[in-house]
């Protein structure tokens, strides 16, 4: 397959496509530091360069600065070796240079035509959908990118929403494209035609800059590979001079344990306990079936899977944030089916959610008010529903201090301004103090250093052991592995199987995750 | 983050900013003190009058313009001097009485509108040397106050009877009434034309041999401001055969006669019938002069320049007094005071000054074409009404204004 | 927590609109001057006419009494994440309950309470159904609360003109009984202990929102409905609870201006004492930044314009319409969270200058 | 009742249907790029008042409808500007809009003339269409065709694609290349011009005269026409003819002999209202509204 675009220019392989030197960036008042320290960076045509660095290390910043998205504080670009300044990302498409965001920059309420039109630089009374429609069909068929033009990008799944916005650069035949984080939403086997994809953009003279912090994805696509820690390059090299224990120990410090050694717990009673249970939202799905999942005391479920495939839902279900569609849900012998997140609270299920910012704090309110948002209408906090300042902000000290938030004032700082690992630091104290028997803890330690996510695990067994149950949803194989005493893989809406944390195997967990059914050994 | 970025560095500036900002509070409010002299004014030689309205305010063409005719010409003819209080909300009267009293550079204030009869009260007891004056209200009995009433209910009489055998004598059964707010002044007005209205159709049959049955529609549209609703009340009457409607609702009358105009034009004519009757003040000149067959007036002009008067002259009293049609008071509109008001509509824009002419051609022309046997019955329902022999109801409050609608029905 | 620095930061807000306040008396200026009126004059009768003497004041204060209440009726609201501009029928239907409890001819120590107590009822009563539409059907609060203020309107005329009216005075209602009225602060000024209701009313709302789990729920929902549910606070409950605890406040307005309002202690006919009460609480609440302090000073500042606008009648002769369109522009420039900023920027070049 | 009834309130309906669903219209538009402009009262205020001059100082009918517009877009200018560039609050700066027309436009007419009142020469007001059965405003038609053009330009033209992007998503229309604020601001002069033309019609066609409360809440009636549409033009022109054709049976049912034997008028007229809620209420499903509605846009 070696069709070039219509329009894209041709070009020889090698060449310098885009270039940063002494790239620097800071955000005075929010971080002390610089964010990006005196980076060099390039990408040529035909390669696909990774940047490869933990939560934190700065990729996405130099992704948003190379794209226009964001001005740079000091340094140089040069693409194709003429100095640029970008104002606006439209700037840098003009130049050729393209970005894929991870969040997803995609208005919902509109198609996926549409949504690509939104990105066009067509005359302002035009309405060009019939050929744009056209055009992404055979931009689908070129890069196997699978999805209905007319389909509402709200009626998607994750991956396919990651699709459109791999479609939405493609098309303006970008010839640097940047991608952060693309494979995060995505199966193995999507990642894997992802990678095809990339590949073949590549080969058609395309420099590609694939952000990643998951090592088998490194070296599955790319020519070259640069480290990045703590916005410092820790030196680029070519692929094949490398190997996966040096990168690791570049990026990480250290490696992960395989699992995790603990006591045994036996606890004979069910902490959480779904009976063909179908959440909210799932019931429509083909085949939908009810779900059973036991989790007794003192036990850590990992529930293993790519985002989008109904954990959300389940989540919803057994938090009673949603009531689920059919079946029950039973906390520790009692039936909880259909009540409010209230009573779910006060049976003892504690939440640790995923998108933090939007449901796990409320950002205009303060630190302290925040730690108490599920306790403040409970003595010592309230007395006939008067709040005790003095006991409040007591208990918030404590709960700062032994999570070790960074937080300048209980009362007068607004959550907003925390960073989100300060603010899923909060989470952790306000869900835990209590001991609550039953723990659903989704994607837990995303956005925390090393040592707060070593901490974290060590929270959660400590819990495990006092005879919590610990819902432990994650698309990080690792931490799952590493925590838990049995594992469940869902896909699309349904449990894939269970198996023992402890020997694990991580081929058949990727297989159930990609929808496989091959049984457990 | 940018955002954060910049709070902190515009929060490192506001200290700067407070403290300039003290300084220039303090400035301010400096200039103010030295601002100004002493705070009351001197009067001026005729003396000095205080008109208080009510929250209708200027505009409506009628009842609160009328109050200012009056003024104006006291201004131009006595040479004194007046400022016009408006007031925004009816917690307005009170304070804007006691500070025009408590002033003690006002001759006289007068106060425009039955709202502020309670306020009234309480200023003229607390200020027993202050001469004050209010119109349509006659029941508070002070010796430092001159209350003016109108009879509304006579004058609606004679062009009620004017409306129905108008309407007869062209061939249509109904007359309408599009009136505001329901308040016991419209009341007054309500009745008086329906009794005015049955007179008429008596007087008809008694002239023309032919029985006469117009009938009225009526409305309350509880509004003296939204146009609309006088347009369509106006429209939904004229569809059910209306050859007259009377305006008792201030500016609705602009949608009433558009509603006449647009009626008349759709069928290519300009002059009425079908015509408007025009309220408080003369308004025969709107509508070309030849679409406003009469209008009910009610000099609030005359009541509001005679007190003026009165305190020039030295000849002030406190009391009531009753403007109707005995005295010029209340009465229909006249050829002798339509350029008087063709100058005033000129004044407020609603006519421009070139229109005159040809206003008052037009007027001629639709009042000679109207038999003259209808005119010298309207002056003798005016004779009768004048010397007591008609009994003109007045119906104050709901339940007299029942009787009344039973009494004359629809 | 109390340093200075931190001191003068927590009046920015306070700062803010006075800088505000001065733009729109400025611009007002120059609109007075397009219109040949002298702006010295006029604000010096402005502000000698609202703050210049006790009357003065009392009068200013007598302004602000309603003001206060409908402008927490917004602004309790706003703290709840809804919109709600229904205060204005709330206001009526809390009036005219007032009012009809003289029907009642309860003894006298107890006919004000009941009066107050009924209008705030009847005040909860109107904003119920906005708060059923809104959970029931999904109905939009800024449509409901419109209508319901039109059906007020009218709802109120009836009442006047048909049942409540005064037998003797047609163009009122009957009047509240001597007993229920309450006490001029003064003699001759408009101003009644309805202010310290309202005063009292201002901490009720402050201690509610910031010192209690039902203020915590209330703001929590406001802020963000998606973590105040994940928390376990009921939405509906707030949503139910903000409308009645507003529709109380307005109805409790309503019935201030007929209990304390002298002289007429009735409704009259069109409701030229209540209209627009509910509308300018809006702005009022607005000013304040929709919280109950501030709104007491944004009170006391419309109450100002409205009191040294009767003034600035009679000398300088200047139209109370003027009063508005500086009110409007105060209001604009309220809006501006930059202005602060052009302001020290605009200082900054001119010294640069010098 | 008779056919000259059912014409006769046809047309009433048609004439109250085109101020409220002309503002309507255009705070769609606003609405669809994320802003919310609470001040369209005051912007039909400002325009009946242009309206009228512009209509009487030139002579025609057809300028008079320009300057309301020129008016009500310089309106929108100052709308926008506060709550995009100047990262202002949109309800604040809209209640400053109402308060301000209140005040000015009622100054104005204080200074021109009789204070409260202006009225049009029959000359300079826009010539009705005459069918027959009634006059009809050529205002009806163009608001039909405004209600079309409208629905065309957002749902089926590039424009409309950003317009709504940038009320949906601005981040994402940002990061797209279309600049969030002069989108914004373009959407709200838009709607100050059709909001500036609705009120020139209510002065220069529909009443010939503006008075101070010449508007009597129609700018909040629109608003609430925008909430029932759910942004739909079409639905707009829909909830608009409901909310004009009941106001108009009201008024005209108020009138009939015997009807208020029945029904109090008070009772009539809260027909409109009464009706609006209930087509609300009883609509299947709730509106959707852009997600980034009434947020003022940051980049971060």
């Amino acid at each position: 397959m070696k069709t070039r675009s219509d329009s894209g220019p041709v070009l020889d392989k090698g060449d310098v496509l885009l270039e940063a030197r002494g790239l620097s960036k800071g955000f005075p008042g929010v971080w002390e530091h610089l964010i990006l320290d005196q980076l060099d960076f390039d990408v040529r045509s035909g390669e696909v360069h990774t940047l490869l660095g933990e939560n934190g290390a700065g990729k996405t910043v130099i992704a948003n600065i190379l794209s226009g998205y964001y001005e740079k504080t000091e340094g140089e670009i040069r693409v194709k070796g003429k100095l640029v300044h970008f104002r606006s990302p439209r700037e840098g498409l003009a130049h050729g240079i393209a970005m894929v965001h991870q969040e997803l920059m995609l208005v919902p309420a509109f198609t996926v035509a549409e949504n690509i039109m939104v990105g066009l630089d067509a005359p302002l009374f035009s309405y060009g959908i019939a050929g744009v429609e056209k055009r992404i069909q055979r931009l689908v068929e070129r890069y196997g990118l699978q999805v209905d033009p007319k389909a509402r990008v709200e009626d998607l799944s994750a991956g396919q929403q990651q699709r459109v916005e791999i479609l939405k650069v493609l098309f303006h035949e970008p010839e640097v494209l940047l991608l952060d984080e693309p494979t995060s939403l995505l199966t193995p086997s999507e990642a894997d035609q992802l990678f095809v994809v990339l590949r073949a953009m590549a080969d058609d003279g395309k420099g590609i800059v694939f952000i990643s912090h998951k090592m088998r994805e490194v070296f599955a696509v790319s020519d070259r590979v640069t480290v990045l820690k703590l916005g410092k390059t820790q030196g680029t090299c070519q692929i094949a001079e490398t190997n996966e224990d040096e990168l690791t120990r570049r990026t990480f410090g250290e490696t992960v344990p395989d699992y995790m050694e603990r006591p045994e717990v036996a606890h004979e009673e069910l902490a959480l306990n779904t009976i063909e249970m179908v959440p909210s939202g799932l019931e429509k799905k083909p085949n939908s079936q009810g779900i059973s999942l036991k989790i007794r005391c003192g036990e850590i479920m990992g529930l293993a899977g790519v985002s989008g495939n109904g954990q959300t839902e389940l989540i919803e279900a057994v938090t009673g944030l949603v009531p689920p569609a059919s079946g029950e849900v039973w906390i520790l012998n009692a039936d909880m089916t259909g009540r409010t997140p209230k009573e779910f609270i006060e049976r003892g299920v504690a939440h640790i959610p995923e998108r933090r910012r939007e449901i796990g704090i409320v950002e205009q309110m303060h630190v302290a008010e925040n730690v108490v948002l599920k306790d403040y209408r409970k003595t010592p906090f309230s007395k006939n529903t008067v709040l005790r300042h003095q006991q409040i902000s007591s208990h918030a000290e404590k709960i700062v201090e032994k999570f070790n938030a960074l937080v300048p004032d209980l009362w007068q700082t607004e959550c907003r301004i925390l960073s989100g690992g300060n603010i899923q630091r909060l989470i952790l104290g306000r869900e835990t103090w209590r001991k609550p028997p039953v723990i659903i803890a989704s994607h837990p330690t995303e956005g925390l250093d090393a040592k707060a996510i070593r901490h974290t695990w060590e929270l959660f067994l400590a819990l495990r052991a006092e005879g919590s149950a610990v819902l432990l949803v994650s698309e990080d194989l690792d931490e799952i592995m590493s925590l838990s005493d049995r594992i469940a893989v869902m896909f699309e809406g349904k449990i894939m199987g269970i198996v023992d944390g402890k020997g694990a195997d991580r081929e058949i967990l990727g297989h159930w995750m990609a929808g496989g059914t091959a049984s457990a050994a | 983050m940018l955002v954060f970025g910049d709070d902190v560095v515009s929060k490192m500036r506001r200290n700067e900013v407070n403290k300039w900002f003290f300084r220039m509070v303090g400035l301010v409010a400096t200039l103010f003190m030295l601002a100004g002299g002493p705070f009351m004014a001197s009067a001026s030689a005729a003396g000095k009058i205080a008109l208080v309205l009510d929250v209708g305010g200027r505009g409506d063409l009628s009842f609160n313009d009328m109050g200012f005719k009056g003024s104006d010409e006291a201004v131009a003819n006595l040479g004194v001097e007046v400022v016009e209080i408006q007031s925004n909300s009816a917690a307005d009267y009170l304070p804007n009485m006691q500070n025009a009293a408590r002033s003690g550079q006002f001759d006289l204030i007068v106060a425009v509108g039955f709202l502020i009869a309670d306020a009234m009260a309480e200023v003229a007891g607390q200020f027993p040397d202050q001469k004050f004056a209010i119109i349509d209200v006659t029941w508070l009995g002070k010796p430092n106050l001159m209350e003016i009433g109108y009879e509304e209910n006579k004058g609606s009489a004679i062009v009620g009877a004017l409306s129905a055998m108008v309407a007869a004598h062209y061939g249509y059964d109904k007359i309408g009434a599009v009136l505001g707010i329901e308040i016991p002044v419209l009341y007054k007005f309500e009745a008086g034309y329906r009794y005015g209205m049955h007179w008429g159709n008596a007087k008809y049959a008694e002239e023309t041999g032919k029985a006469s049955d117009v009938g009225l529609l009526w409305t309350y549209t509880g509004t003296f401001s939204d146009i609309a609703k006088g347009k369509a009340a106006t429209e939904a009457m004229l569809a059910q055969g209306a050859g007259v409607i009377y305006n008792v609702a201030g500016p609705l009358g602009i949608g009433d006669l558009e509603a006449i105009t647009e009626h008349l034009e759709a069928k290519g004519k300009s002059a009425g019938p079908p015509f408007m009757i025009g309220v408080d003040a003369n308004q025969d000149y709107l509508g070309d002069g030849h679409r406003v067959l009469a209008s009910m007036m009610k000099r609030v002009d005359f009541g509001v320049y005679s007190a003026i008067e009165s305190v020039v002259n030295g000849t002030f009293e406190g009391g009531v007094q009753i403007l109707g049609p005995h005295n010029g008071g209340i009465a229909m509109s006249g050829e002798q005071d339509l350029a008087d008001f063709i100058q005033f509509g000129v004044n407020g824009g609603a006519i421009g000054a070139s229109d005159r002419q040809a206003i008052i051609q037009n007027w001629t022309g639709m009042r000679e074409d109207i038999p003259a046997w209808i005119w010298e019955a309207v002056a003798e329902l005016q004779a009768q009404i004048s010397d007591g022999t008609a009994e003109v109801p007045c119906g104050w409050c709901p339940d007299t204004i029942k009787e009344i609608r039973a009494k004359y029905p629809d | 927590m109390s340093s200075p620095s931190s001191w003068i930061r927590n009046l920015t807000p306070i700062t803010e609109s006075l800088l505000a306040g001065v733009v729109g008396l400025v611009i007002g200026a120059f609109i007075m001057l397009a219109f040949g009126y002298n702006p010295l004059a006029a604000y010096r009768s402005l502000f000698v006419g609202s703050v210049g003497s006790v009357y003065s004041w009392a009068e200013l204060f007598a302004n602000a009494t309603p003001l206060i209440l409908t402008a927490l009726t917004f602004a309790i609201a706003m703290r709840g994440g809804l919109f709600n501009i229904g205060a204005e029928g709330q206001l009526y239907m809390g009036a005219l309950a007032a009012v009809s409890v003289s029907l009642l001819h309860l003894p006298a120590p107890f006919n004000w309470i009941v009066a107050i107590l009924a209008a705030m009822v009847a005040g909860m009563i109107w904003s119920l159904p906005v708060a059923l539409l809104k959970l029931g059907r999904g109905v939009h609060e800024v449509i409901s609360t419109i209508m319901f203020n039109w059906i007020a309107h009218f709802f109120a005329f009836y009442l006047i003109a048909n049942v409540l009216t005064d037998p003797q005075r047609g163009e009122r209602t009957i009047a509240v009984s001597e007993s229920a009225r309450l006490t001029r602060v003064f003699p001759d000024a408009t101003l009644s202990s309805g202010l310290f209701i309202s005063l009292v009313t201002v901490g009720v709302i402050f201690f509610l929102l910031w010192r209690t789990s039902t203020g915590f729920e209330i703001r929590s929902v406001g802020y963000n409905p998606h973590a105040s549910h994940y928390a376990g606070i009921s939405i509906r409950k707030q949503v139910l609870r903000v409308f009645l605890i507003g529709g109380a406040i307005a109805g409790l307005a309503g019935a201030i201006v007929v209990m304390g309002r002298p002289p007429y202690y009735a409704v009259l006919s069109g409701l030229p004492q209540l209209v627009n009460l509910g509308f300018d609480g809006i702005g009022v609440a607005m000013i304040g930044r929709n919280h109950p302090i501030g709104i007491v000073f944004a009170a006391i500042f419309f109450g100002g314009l409205m009191t040294g606008g009767r003034i600035m009648q009679f000398d300088p002769g200047v139209p109370f319409e003027l009063v508005r369109v500086i009110q409007g522009v105060i209001i604009l420039a309220l809006a501006i969270p930059e202005l602060r900023r052009l302001f020290f920027l605009a200082r900054e070049r001119l010294a640069g200058r010098k | 009742m008779e056919l000259t009834h059912l014409w006769g309130i046809l047309f009433i309906s048609l004439h109250a249907m085109v101020p409220i669903t002309l503002a309507a219209i255009g705070e769609t538009i606003e609405e669809s790029a994320g802003l919310f402009n609470i001040g369209l009262e005051g912007i039909l205020l400002f325009g009946a008042l242009a309206g009228a001059l512009g209509a009487q100082a030139s002579g025609s009918a057809l300028v008079g409808l320009l300057t309301g517009m020129g008016v009500g877009a310089l309106i929108g200018l100052v709308f926008g500007t506060i709550s995009t560039s100047l990262r202002g609050s949109q309800l604040i700066s809209g209640v400053g809009i109402n308060l301000l027309a209140l005040g000015f436009v009622a100054l104005m007419l204080s200074v021109m003339g009789a204070p409260g009142f202006h009225s049009v020469a029959r000359e300079v007001q826009v010539p009705l269409i005459p069918l027959g059965v009634g006059n009809l405003s050529p205002l009806v038609p163009i608001t039909v065709a405004v209600a079309i053009g409208v629905w065309w330009l957002l749902r089926r033209t590039q424009l409309g694609i950003w317009i709504r992007a940038v009320g949906e998503n601005p981040a994402a229309a940002d990061v797209a290349g279309i600049r969030v604020n002069r989108v914004r601001l373009g959407a709200a002069v838009a709607a100050g011009v059709l909001a500036g033309l609705a009120g020139a019609y209510l002065s220069i066609d529909w009443f010939g005269a503006v008075t101070k409360e010449i508007t009597a809440g129609r700018g909040f009636i629109a608003l609430a026409i925008v909430v029932f549409s759910g942004l739909n033009p079409l639905l707009a022109l829909l909830g608009g003819f409901i909310f004009g054709f009941f106001d108009g049976l009201a008024t005209w049912v108020a009138t009939y002999p015997g009807i208020k034997d029945i029904i109090p008028w008070q009772f009539v007229a809260m027909m409109p209202y009464v009706v609006t809620l209930a087509v609300v209420a009883g609509m299947i499903g709730r509106v959707r509204f852009p997600s980034a509605l009434g947020v003022p846009y940051l980049r971060e």
